[in-house]
This record gives C-alpha cells, structure tokens and sequence, in this order.
C-alpha cells in the first residue's frame, strides 16, 4: 500500500513475532457489535499521477489572484510572497517536525520561533508575544478570555463595530462558552455608553474594516478608565506605518498573520499573533520560546513557561490550545528578514500611495468614501457605490476583475459599501482598469 | 557553538527583498494621509539582512531540527507517519494557494468540490452524519465539539455542567471542557487501562454533559467496555465526545459512530499524514450525528444550483470558531491522502500501524514494563520503574535515544502511569526501523548498569545538550530585546 | 543593488583598506581604448515582484503538456515525475554546490552519483557508467569520439539512419572536428555495404525514431565483424523491457535521461548517460565517481581516474566535458530510487499497453504503421497519415491537443509520417479523443 | 560511519511510486509485442525501497553536502555567488519546464521571447553581433565557438592548424583545441601574470588559427596588453577566442567585442548566478561578430510574420552541438538574474566583486604570498610556497579551511603558480564573511608552526575526512555491483 514499506515476508515475520496468523487478531478486542462489517465507502484509489492530475484539474478551476486582479482584503491580502519564503520554510526538517518537545533535536525551530516573538514584539510595541495562534479572529478571541480570565468579577467584553466580522463571531462563541457576553458599539460615543463595571476588555481594530485608524487610541483610552484591558487587532504590515499599538498603550496586541509573508490559502492556514505587555506574560495562551543555556554553557532555546499550558494546568486552563499555527509562524518569521524594516515600510508605502490614487479617480467617478471622505486611511478603504454592489461585482468579474468586497454581507448596516484593498502588488494598470470598468457599469 | 540569531547577521542599511524604490512612489508623502500622532516613529525592529544571509541562516536552523524526513519519530499520541511529498505539491497549487477567502463562490467551485468530497470521507470513517471543516487543530475541534453539545442540551432545556474525562485524557480534554464553562470531572482507569464502568456509573448524573473519550485510548488500548460505557453516558442523559487523535488505529475496521459516539474530531495531522510543520498547522474537523448538525459551525457548505456554495444562515449554530472555512491548506493535503489510499489503503494503514506497535511492543517488553498485558492498537506505553529503581528516569533514557539516531518517544504522558514512555511507530516505519530500535533501547538498558552517567548527561552528541528549563523559566527571555537589554 | 550585502559604510571601509577613493581605480588596468564609456543598453531592473509577475505572464504564453494531452516524443517523453523528486533535488545543499572537488564537503553529491552510476551500469547491462552528460546527443557524439581515439587509424562513424536527426547532427559535429565523417546507412543491408577497415563505430538507437527494436543486435554484429566499436542509444525507460544493449554486445551504451524523473524543460537541461563495457573504463569521458575509504577507515566516495580528464590531459584529451548534468543525474537517481525496478516496469508497461490501443484504432482508420505494420514496437511508433501531417497536427492544436511530430520535418524520407509517443500519463480517454478527431479531420 | 547508499536500504518487494496496477493491464502481455529474444530477463537492479526511505537517504545526503547556501565558497574560477531562489521558482513554472521541445513555436511563444531578449541581453554585454544559446556548458561553448573560427577560416581558404593558450589557462581551453582538431601550442606568461607579448608575437604564423584567452585571466588579472594582443593574433590571420568564465569581473566596464575578441563564450552558471547543481547543468552561450554569425549553430531564432520561429536552414552553420535548443531551464534563470539587475546593477556587481577580491587580497597578503603586486580583478591567486618551506602544501592549508567553516578555493590551479590557492569571494558575500575568512586564513597560518599536524591531519570535524584517492585509482569500484562483488 501507498506508503506502507512492508513486504510480504515482513508482515509474516513480524506476525510470526506475536504469534498470529492474521492480523485481524489485532483487533479481536474491538465488541463484535461494533466493529464494521464492510468496507468503507470511499472513492478508488489513485495513485500518485492519477491524484496529481486529478488535483491540478480541481485546482485549474479555481480563480486564483496571479491571473486576475485583485482588490479583495479584509485581513487577508495578496501581497508578495519573495521565493526564499517557500524554499527555506518547506525545508523537511522545518515541515516535518512536532511541536519542539526535545530541544536538542529542535533548536531550528526553537530559535525561529524566538526570531518570530522578537519581531511580533518589535513591530507591535509590547513586551514580548507567543508562537503563534491559529489566525487572527481566535487570537482575539483568546485575549477576550485572558481579560475574563484577569478580571474575574466582570462578564463583559466589548468591541468596536469596525472589527471583522468573523473576529466578532469568534470572540462571541468563545465568551458565550464561559457564560460572558460580547457587547459591539457602533461608535466611540457607544462604547463610552457600553463599557462599565462589568467590561473586561475593549476590542479595537486598527485599521479597521472600514479603513479607519483613528478610532483605536480613543478605545484604550476608555478601556483603561473602566479598568478593563485594552485589546488592539492589527494588520501587521499597517504597523510599519501606524504606530504602534503597545505604544498605545494596548494590553494585548493580536493580529491576522496572513500578510507576513503567508499564502492566502483561501482563508487558512495562516496565523494569529498574540503579543502582551509584561504584566501579562505569564498570562499569554500556548507556547513561548525563551533563552536557556545548556549543560556546557550554550547559548539555546526551549519551550519555557510551560504552566501555564492545558497540560499542565488541565482543568484549570482558561485556553486549550495546543497545537498553534508554526509553520506559518516561520514563513513569517522568513519574510520580516528577508524584506527587513526597509521592505516592510516599502511595502506599506506602496501599497497606501496606489490605494489613495485608486481612492481618488474613484471619487471623481462619484463614489464617495465612508464613513467620510476625510479620514485618514492606509491601503483599504470603503466607499458607497451608487448602486448594487454585488451587480458591480458581476460585472467587473466578467471582465477579469476581482472587484472590491460588498460589506453589506457581512453586516446590515454595511449595505451598498464597497470594500477595497490595494497591495503593492496593483499596478497603476491595474487601478486604471478597475476605474473604467467601473465607469463603464456606472453609464451602462 | 551558540545557536545563532537572525539579529545577529544585521548590519544597519543592509537589505533584503525590495519592493518600490522611492522614486517610484512619485511624491506620495504618508504624513500628508495620517495624522502626525498616528505616524510610527519607533524603529520597526526587523533584522537587516540580505537575501544570502538569510537563506544560509534559515538553512542552517533547518539542520539543527529533526523531522520525519530525518528519521524514526516514535512519539506516541502524535501519529509522526510518513507526509507525503505530492500532498505538500497539491497545496501549492495556485488554484488552492492564491486564493482569497472573499472570492464568490462560483469563483472557487473546484475547491468546494474538494472540500465537499473531504466532508463526505470524514462523515464515512467516523460514522458521522455531518462534519464541520472549520477547526484547526485537535483542541480547536474539542471546543467545537464541546460547544455543540452544550448548545444542543440547552435546547433541550437541560443546563449540564459537567464534563467526565478519564485520568489517562490528553491535558486538551479538561482544558477544553473547562474552556467551554464545564466542571470537569476525572473518571479512574481500571486495571486494564481502561475506564472503570464501575466508577462512570457511579460519577454520572443529571449534571452530566458528556464524556470526553479518546479510543484506543492515550495508552493505546481499546475501551472494550466501550459500548456499555456509551449507554451509560446516554443513559444519564449525556453525549459521548470521541477524541480522534487516535484514530490511525481504527480505520475501516471500527468507526466513532458505530461504537456510540455523538461527536468527533478526527486530527488530520495525524492520522491524514499532513505535515506537523514545528507546531502546526493542523486541522481538526468535526463530526456529529442527526440531531447535533443544526449546532454546527457556520457557514456550511451546500449545493446551489449553481453549484456549490457558502450558507451563512446561523440557524442554531454555536457560530464560528475561527474567520472563513477552515485550514484549507491542510485539508487539500488530508483530501490528496484520502484520495491515495481508498478504503483498502486506509485499513491497510491501520492494521499496520497496530501490527508495528505490538511488534515493537512485544520485542521491548523483555526489558522494559508494559503496564497492561494487552494487545495495543498503534501506540503503546512502557513504565520504566524498573530502570528508574536502577537509576535511569524515563527522561534519561529519552535523552540517550537521541545519541542513537532516533527522536524519543512522549514522556511522562499519559500521568496514570509512573514513568511513562509513549511508543508509536507508525505504519511507514519499516520492520528493520524497528529493530534498530529495539537494539537501541537494549543498549541503552544495559547501559543503566554498566555506565549511567551516560544516561544522566544524555545527549551527548547534539548540537545542544540538556539545558536548565528552570533557569530559563525563573527568568524568561522572550525576544532579542530582552536578550540584549534593549527592552522597552 | 539586489543580493550585494554591502552597506555604504561597508564600501567605505573596504575602499580605506585599500587605499583607494573609488572602485574606478580598481579598474584602470583596463585599457582606456577597449572601456565602455557609456552604459549598457538593457531593459530596466525590476524587483522580485515585478519579475515574479512578468515571468508568469511569459510562462502562461506556452502550451504545457499539463493542459493538453500529447502525444509527442522523440527521446523526451512526458513522463510522471513524482513530487519527491523535486523536493529532494532541489534542497539548497544539493542546487548550490559544484562539482564535488573537495570531498570531504561533497559525500552528498558523490554518493548520489556513485548510485546513479550504478543504476544506470545495472539498466544497460554494462560494466560501468560516467556521471552524466550534456544529453543524449552529445552522449552519442563522444561516444563515437572516444571510438575513433581507441581505434586510431579509422576515420568513421557510421549511424543508422533510426537515430535521433539531433543525434546525427551532433555527431557530425563532433567528428567532422577531428577530420573524420558520419556515414547514415538508411537499412540494416546499406550498414553492411557502408561498414568496413575504416570504421571505428556502428551507431544505433534502440529503439529507433520509428519504434524500431529489432535492428540493434544486427548492428552491434556488423560492427564487432569490421573490428568496430558498437554504440547504442537507448531510451532508459525501454530498457525496463527490452534486453540491454550491453548485454547484447554493445561496447558503449548512452542515450538521453530525460524520461527518467526530469521535467521536458523545453529540450534542456536534462541529461545524457553513458556506459561502457571493462575494456573502456578508462577511456570514458567526464567525471567519475568511486568507492574510497577515509583516513579513519569509513566508506566515502571519491572522483577518481581524473587522468582521463581534461584539466589532467590538456591539449593531449579526446574529450573536453568539465561541467556536466548532474542534478539532472541526481533528479533521476531519485526517481529511479522512488519507482524501483517494479515501477520502472510498470510504467513502460503501460505506455505501451495503450500505445498498442491507439496504434490499433488509428490503424482501423487507415492509417498504416511504417516501416511495417508487423514490426514490433513499444510505446512510440510512426505511421503514415493519409494527407497532410502538418495539417493535421494543426486541426488537432486547434482542439487542444497535441499530436505527434511529423517525421518529415527531420528528413525527407520521412514525410508523411507520424511519430506517436504515448507515456503512462496518456488515458484511454486521451486516446480516444485523439482517434476521434482524426477521424473527424479525415472525413473533414 | 560509512556514507550510506540507497542500495543498502533496498529489501525485495518493498516498493515506493507506483503506477497502473497489473490488472489495468487488462491483459496485455508485453511478449505478445516483442520478440522473445528482445525481452529483459536480467533485473533491472533498482533498489527496492519505500518513499519514505527515498526521503530520509536523499535528505541525509544533502546534508553531507556543502552549498553557497550552506557559506562561503570562494573556490576561484568558479563564481560561487548566491543563487536567488526566484530564478529556481521561475524555472519550474509549467510553461517553461513542462513544454516539449518538439512542440510547434505558435505553442511556445512566451518562451521564445524570453530566449530572444536574452540572446538580446547577452550581445550587448559581450559586445557580440550573434549570440547561440546552444552549448551546455563553458567547455560546449569553447568546442562551439572554435568550431566556427575553423569554419570560417576554411571558408577563407586557409586550413590554420594552430591554436594558441596561455600556459595559465584552463585545461578545457587545449583541450578543446585538441577536440576540434587543433595543435595547441602554449604561449608563456609573462612577470606580471600576463601573457608574453613578446613570446606571442614570435609564436604566431599562417598556421595560427586563433589564441583562447580568458580576461582576467585565471590568475585574476587583467591583460593590460590585450589590444597588442588582439592586434598580433590578427595581422597574423588568426581569431581571438574569449573565455567567458571570467565575465564577473567586467560587466558594464569593458566588453570582449571592445577588445578585439571575434568569439566569446559566457558561463550563465557563473556570472548570471544560476545555480551549479553538484557539477551542472550550465549553460555556455556563444556570441560572434558579424564574420562569424553565418557559422552559428542552428536552428537559430527569427521573428517571422506570426512570431519568432526555430530557423531550420543549415547554410554555413557548424551544425549542432547538442539536441534541440540548448538549456533553457539554466537560460530561463540567466533571464531573470538580468532583468533583476539592469545595466546598473550588473556594473554594481562586478564591481563589487573586484572590490572584494582585492580587499580579501590586500588583507591575506600579510601571510601569505602574492606572487604579482597588481590591482586583481574578481579572483586572485596565492602562493604558499614559504608556507610549504615551513611545513604545510596548499592541500593542507586548504583542507584545514574545511575545519573553520568554509569551502575551500581552488587548489593547485593555475599551473604556473608554485602552491596556488586561487580564491574568488564573489560580490554575494559581506565584509564579515570576508573578516571572518581572513582570521581563519591568520590561525592557519599560526598553526603551521605551532602544530603543524593539525594541518596535515585536517579537516577534523567532517562526516569523512581525508580519502586515500590512489588506492581508490589504482581499484577503481565504480558501481554498487562492483562493491559488492555481484559484477556480471
Ligand atoms: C490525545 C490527544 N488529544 C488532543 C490533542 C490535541 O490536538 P492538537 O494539538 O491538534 O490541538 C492531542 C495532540 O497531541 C492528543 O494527542
Ligand atoms: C576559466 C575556465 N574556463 C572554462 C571552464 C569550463 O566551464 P564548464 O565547466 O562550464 O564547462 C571553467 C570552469 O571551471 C573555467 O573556470
């Protein structure tokens, strides 16, 4: 079979070995009632050309980004992935390997690992961050419950609306787990009226789904004098802009890490980032890397505070997780070297420079800017299409485009706003078509 | 040799990957978009490197690892099989790679097929009547599955609080359980390994929610008693969890469903061969039977007449768990694996996963304790009191496995036994693998009498050797900056 | 400037060290008259990203077998390369290293060619095979080199006219250089007249440009009757069926080894293979790898009889070949280590298995097998097309597939055949649609 | 340990890569379609393993392995730069790797494009009128290039039966002369490492079809003299060949054409980066003046009405020196390694390779001999003959680097330095990396006095260390067979 080695000479040692003639022998102390009386319906078998053209088929009819142009974004982007990326992280030693139990035969991954919260750290201006979540709507999630967990009387988390939409879900099934709710406020002046006694922690995105970046500094702010924590969802890329949110003042800093250097993967695997002020680290959720020397004076790395994870603390744990999301951790980790602070900005820049030319032929087309023409933004950003913006959708991918996304389905509210985000992979090309097809479906 | 840093090879002005030089930026000027307060002025803090270094020093770090490519990786409960090579192509396709969460769906109808036919395998292995693809890892689907069944007793006007898990449980069980608001409460093993009935009965009651399970269990021995401990969960008016970090022993000849199991969670990155990664990423889907499909995650997959598409409809979902569909990446792999074997292929994996683990249990056992005197499925667990009363831990001789070429197996795990060594070899390890190994642990036993400081100072051939975990815990240093004192 | 590391600091630095206040000064040896006073003329720089996308736009400008079935072969077939091929031969110790000179750095590459050769001496039934080759025809071209230097006092080469027109080109080339000709004898009968005292070398392909098998072994006796050398040139793949040349006499057996585990690359770089019987092992040209042992007494692998080389022989060698193929070689190493003798079988079994169908149901439509429909033949054959080949294979292109090379082009004799290769990839299906549309474009 | 080989993990009927199984045969029996007499009854020899043991033996073996990738690789003449990783991705998309050579070129436009700019790109930098990307290699692109001085020579009327190389030359320089049927005669260097004019100018006649010279010539200098040069072989009648293998020297600075060089080949796995695979492939491409073009290999590319077509028509060419068009996956790579650099950034890099050659030079030169105190190119050569009078050769030194981390140069080469070490950093490698070496070179040097048989003993810490390479001559075992005394 597949990727069976045994020959036939060897399953009849081995059961020689145990002294059976078959191994159904194996398997006599599964209850007769149980046990499956037929084979399981599953499609034949192919081997490996046969799989191969098979899965090149399904794949060929897929859109994927490199053929058409694309302004989907809302956390996930199309940014460039540099080649080095693929050809260092699917090394077999890095893709191979468990989670670093023995750091003696693990110190690849340990030390990436270490490089990865170094940087998460850097760039988010905390204290220190872990090795990863498994994307950003449950690191939010995650750092939901850490402040229910820091807060124990309070029952309360509440975010700003601008958040994404799955994060919110995810933040409501894991409060709702624990008994807490999640209260959402459409603006600051609501979530000066939400926040209370009962307030954990404030959930701010930054930017937001709207583009908005101006909303943040008000929410920790309101955070910290009803004494709950302040949680800041971010961008990673936005940060080589925007300061930085631990500078903020945010307790906890978490994030989609997908633009790092990640494939979009239709939505995962990608990874959460999760970084903290010092007064939480002993607080964070799954594994820390952190500096140990060995027996004869090496500098190395190992998984450190491990108390605070679901196998030591088992029934106490306020998280589970277990496995995280490493592998991407280290595509991430490959990427923040390889482009460094020069190429992370540049990627930034450009990106928010080609999105503010997009934004202005736009406007003069007569789409106009929400939640107002005159906030500032980076690379994304909304505006209120004059019209059905799933029809303009149609519409523009019948002609090759990926058009932006229409909010409305993410939230009623929403309607008719039109979600666009420009990478630096969007030429000016790319912008000026995307202008003309939208002309030409306005006049048509 | 000091393990290098990244930050270490950075020299100020040197650089990587570009992207547009500044020329290019045609006069655009952020400060004129933002407002000056929200402007980074603090360093991004990101090593300067150039492509050349950065490809030696990854490749470097990528050598001090080990992984299935580098050899036997026997560590029980984690499923350490062969990934297959052309599973990891498949996922780089552009057509499963570069695609965006937010595409329309009739944008990405090969990929929905795919995930439809990976949902229709899953529901047909574990004997599930619908299964979630959303989760992404074991514990995630624990929650899921958790959360579903909370939801579906309060439906049923029931407020349960409590969840039972046997003492032999992956710490993942009580954490999730307790995650999800329950109490949890630990069931005792019996002498066999497995759940004392006796102590099940006399623990449930109308408190209980369910009981969380792994079958075979952490010991890698069949619940035998597994349908008598159903009925007397279902009985008390609770739900049956099947942790499926297991499953690599079962498939296509016994299935979660059959032995009364309301919801599983199957570990794709074990028993479907997607890679581990150094962590993950992994993928845990959920099943469940008839009357808990309406708690399951959304959106769900359905079939339009446009083809397939996404339902966003809550209906009675517990809601979502993480943002869009799932670890899709991951899920092209376990499809391409399900896809290579077939039903036929798939038991074949776990009638030799099993055979292989009570081989090598059977050929360990004249020196080393099996706790139970039973047929295993595919992992099994030695006690090394017998070498600990002669000097040696279980770490220690962990630690001289690694001297003989080969990563150690789970150690003290699961806690019900005393110096636990946690054995899987897995289906693709070969016959003489395992005898390599066997004379390994042979050696080493010897070794426990004739020279144990070898045992003690193990490994001695590493790049590393042991190092202080309490030091490196008492102070932790997390980042580069705190290593060099810049810390903010 | 893209992968130099140096920081203007770093420039500096390195300019005080040598005294010099610009690079200029380094490069005033040159001749003022002979420098370029002006700069290059070359298309703009781009960056990664840029690149990365103009050459996915000029890639997706070709046809790739993956898209549409063919049926062209002709010594590169398009043959299932596994993906472990490409994840192990592309690992960056393997891609970055050169020629193994110093082996104590180099056990990987030399052990691997150590295999290689083995593999390649077991598959041909020979004594012992090189490291590789630039392809199979340059393989033929020294080969009929290396008999003219054994046999001093002949002056030719004579080649069955079944041997790849690239083959005999490059043949001529070669020979053509040290004054000596290629003879083509276009039937075993016109051989026997052409061979005679002057001969250094029979040269066949086995099988031949049609399918030919049976010709080989009749060559080989002509030419060991003149005191001739025997050179044949194998497809490897067929050798998984066919008696090996060597054992049927042959004294030098190369060929192309692209059929095994390298991609068609348009023509290149794949490789060519060469094996010798005892009598010439030290004659063979290019590197050679052998078993050694290490001053402790362990097993390594070393090149060995270098005196046959040309940084040895200098102006006194037969052969110049310094660089060869060799992560060609290893890719095949791979791949023959991945599919084993069984899988070798298996594939050349069932290219023919329905290279025999499609032969059968072309010929229901008339189309006739050349040089004779009883010949015997594997899974490449040439039949005569009832009209214009050319026009066919356009017919064909213009509904997606493929069709088979028209012989004609290569020479003259050859018009109105059609050379079919079916490999393991092609499905009935394949074939049937192609049936089907010939049918269509007969009765068109 | 012995270095492993993959027959030893070879077990009858293990199996790896399958492909139909012998029932999709539906009975199609190969002896029913040969003669009984042409069928295979020897095993085929492969081994018989599984795809995981393919893994973890190639793995290993890379590991045994030293790359760029790995560090520094300054072996001279060789141009151990940094490969980027983005022309090995570009190389394997599908529209390059996986297009048949035999396809019509309405089907194969993007690449012909590509193969046109290059050959574009190449003219300009060489200075040449016509480029043929056909030869494989550097020493192909030798045999090519005087190949066609003969054929034009001939053309001319004059049967020229001489070839002139400098004694520092490569070996593949006479032997290509010889190859082509040439005598070689050897023309002597000069006090400053260059070729002796004067020698030159005695030793050309009416038999001298040309002079092959590489410059900067193998010792890393520049021919101050090379118009003079030009000038004698060509009022004698004769051509000027030019070995391109060190172009990184002079990109965007002066131009072989400008020199008076009528053929020129360039090493595209050299100057243009492109990886040298363990030994290949490479890719020599050959450019010509406008005398010569008519000689060039066909087929040759063309811009037709509907696109650029293979021009089939033989005229005056040489013929072919290989199948089809030559090697395109290397040529694919060499495009994108241009159009990542511009005219700018190749005059960057090689004047950053002369920059850190002779910084290098300047910093050794306390320690160790430079036999010619002139400004290098991008390589140069030491001399350790007071090194040797003190009790260590150039091998030692050279394995003794081995120790400290890096590659060692190029040893023993050229012949007309006494002990050479001939070393090339490349423009890819930092200041530090450079430092580093130095210090090693500075210990090493120390050495040789203080433990002299540290030196003769090295390298120390390798997988293997130094192989008795006589006796492996003098028994050659060249094929697993002949290990293991199973030769027919
Ligand atoms: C028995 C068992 N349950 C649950 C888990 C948790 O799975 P994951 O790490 O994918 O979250 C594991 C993983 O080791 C396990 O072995
Ligand atoms: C100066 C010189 N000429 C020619 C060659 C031969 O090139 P290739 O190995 O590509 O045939 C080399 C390669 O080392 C060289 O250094």
């Amino acid at each position: 079979m597949r990727y069976i080695p045994h020959t036939p000479d060897e399953y009849q040692a081995m059961m020689d070995t145990l002294g059976i003639q078959s191994v159904d022998e194996l398997f006599e102390d599964i209850p007769e009632k149980a046990r499956l009386a037929r084979p399981l319906n599953l499609e034949d078998a192919l081997n490996e050309m046969q799989l191969s053209q098979h899965l090149m088929r399904l794949s060929s009819e897929n859109i994927n980004v490199n053929e058409v142009p694309s302004f989907l974004g809302g956390g996930y982007y199309d940014r460039y992935v540099p080649a080095a990326v693929g050809a260092l992280a699917f090394r077999g030693e890095f893709v191979t390997s468990y989670t670093p139990y023995q750091a003696e035969l693990s110190q690849g991954t340990l030390a990436a690992i270490f490089e990865f919260q170094s940087m998460i750290q850097s760039l988010t201006g905390t204290y220190a961050a872990q090795a990863s979540m498994y994307d950003g709507a449950s690191a939010v999630g995650e750092a939901a419950l850490l402040s229910l967990g820091q807060l124990r009387r309070r029952n309360q988390v509440v975010a700003l609306r601008g958040m994404h939409p799955d994060s919110l879900k995810v933040v409501e099934t894991y409060v709702n787990a624990r008994g807490s709710s999640l209260l959402v406020a459409d603006s600051l002046d609501d979530l000066e009226k939400k926040v209370g006694d009962q307030t954990a922690a404030v959930l701010a995105q930054y930017p937001d789904m709207l583009g908005q970046v101006t909303l943040a500094q008000k929410a920790i702010e309101l955070a910290h004098q009803v004494g709950a924590l302040a949680v800041v969802a971010s961008d990673p890329v936005a940060l080589a802009l925007l300061k930085p949110p631990g500078e903020m003042g945010a307790d906890i800093v978490v994030g989609e890490g997908q633009p790092l250097g990640n494939h979009l993967n239709y939505g995962g695997p990608t990874f959460g980032y999760f970084a903290v002020q010092k007064a939480l680290v002993r607080k964070i959720p799954g594994r820390l890397v952190g500096v140990a020397q060995d027996i004869e004076g090496r500098r190395g790395f190992v998984l450190t505070l491990q108390a605070r994870e679901q196998h030591i603390r088992r029934e106490k744990a306020t998280s589970n997780i277990c496995s995280n999301h490493s592998l991407n951790a280290l595509m991430a980790t490959i990427y923040m070297a390889l482009v460094g602070s020069s190429g992370l900005r540049e990627v930034a820049l450009s990106s928010a420079q080609m999105a503010h030319y997009l934004e202005r032929r736009l406007g003069e087309l007569g789409l106009v800017r929400e939640p107002s023409p005159a906030s500032p933004f980076l690379y994304e950003f909304a505006m209120r299409v004059p019209g059905d913006v799933d029809q303009l959708n149609r519409f523009l991918l019948e002609r090759g485009i990926l058009g932006g996304f229409h909010l409305g389905r993410f939230h009623d509210a929403w309607q008719g706003l039109w979600q666009l985000a420009v990478t630096e992979r969007r030429t000016q090309e790319d912008c000026d078509r995307l202008v003309e097809e939208v002309k030409a479906w306005i006049s048509r | 040799m000091d393990i290098p840093l990244i930050f270490e090879k950075s020299r100020p002005g040197r650089r990587g990957v570009r992207f547009l030089s500044p020329e290019s930026l045609d006069g655009f000027q952020i400060e004129e978009h933002l407002p000056r307060e929200l402007i980074r002025t603090t360093p991004l803090g990101l090593p300067e490197v150039a492509e050349n270094d950065v490809v030696r020093h990854y490749t470097e770090l990528s050598t001090l690892n080990y992984g299935v490519d580098t050899g036997f990786y026997p560590l029980g409960s984690c499923t350490m099989k062969y990934n297959p090579k052309v599973n990891d192509w498949a996922a780089s396709l552009p057509g499963f790679a570069d695609v965006h969460p937010l595409q329309p769906d009739t944008t990405v109808q090969g990929l929905l097929k795919l995930l439809q036919s990976l949902e229709d395998g899953l529901k047909e292995i574990s004997g599930m009547d619908a299964v979630s693809l959303q989760p992404a890892a074991g514990a995630h689907g624990e929650l899921t599955g958790i959360l579903m069944i909370k939801a579906y007793l309060r439906d049923q006007g029931e407020e349960r609080t409590t969840i039972l898990v046997p003492d032999s449980a992956h710490g993942t069980n009580p954490a999730t359980a307790a995650m999800a608001g329950f109490e949890v409460r630990v069931v005792p093993s019996n002498a066999r390994g497995g759940v004392d009935v006796d102590a099940l009965r006399n623990m449930v009651d109308h408190t209980t929610a369910g009981l969380m399970l792994t079958n075979p269990n952490t010991l890698g021995l069949f619940e035998e008693d597994i349908l008598t401990i159903a009925d007397i969960v279902h009985q008390a008016g609770g739900l049956l969890y099947y942790d499926g970090a297991n499953a690599n022993a079962i498939m296509g000849r016994v299935r979660p469903g059959d032995m009364g199991f309301d919801v599983v969670h199957l570990n794709l990155h074990k028993t479907f061969s997607t890679p581990h990664g150094g962590g993950g990423p992994g993928s845990g889907p959920v099943g469940v039977t008839r009357r808990l499909e309406p708690y399951i995650p959304y959106p769900r997959l359905r079939q339009g007449d446009d083809g397939l598409y996404w339902d966003y409809t809550p209906g009675k979902s517990i809601g979502k768990v993480r943002s869009y569909f799932g670890n899709v990446g991951v899920l092209v792999r376990a499809y391409a694996y399900l896809r290579s074997h077939g039903q036929e292929g798939l038991k074949a994996v776990s009638e030799t996963a099993v055979l292989n683990a009570n081989y090598l249990s059977k050929r360990l056992a004249d020196h080393y304790r099996t706790p139970y005197d039973r047929t295993v499925k595919h992992e099994f667990v030695l006690s090394l009191t017998g070498q600990k009363s002669r000097g040696a831990r279980a770490l220690d001789v962990a630690k001289r496995i690694i001297d003989y070429g080969f990563y150690p197996p789970t150690v003290y795990f699961p806690l019900v036994v005393d110096e636990a060594l946690m054995v899987e070899p897995t289906e693709t390890e070969s016959k003489e693998t395992l005898d390599r190994f066997v004379e390994a642990m042979e050696t080493i036993d010897r070794e426990i009498d004739q020279q144990p400081e070898v045992l003690h100072e193990a490994p001695h051939h590493t790049v590393v050797r042991r190092f202080d975990e309490a030091e490196a815990a008492r102070h932790p240093i997390l980042t580069w900056q705190q290593l060099t004192g810049e810390e903010s």
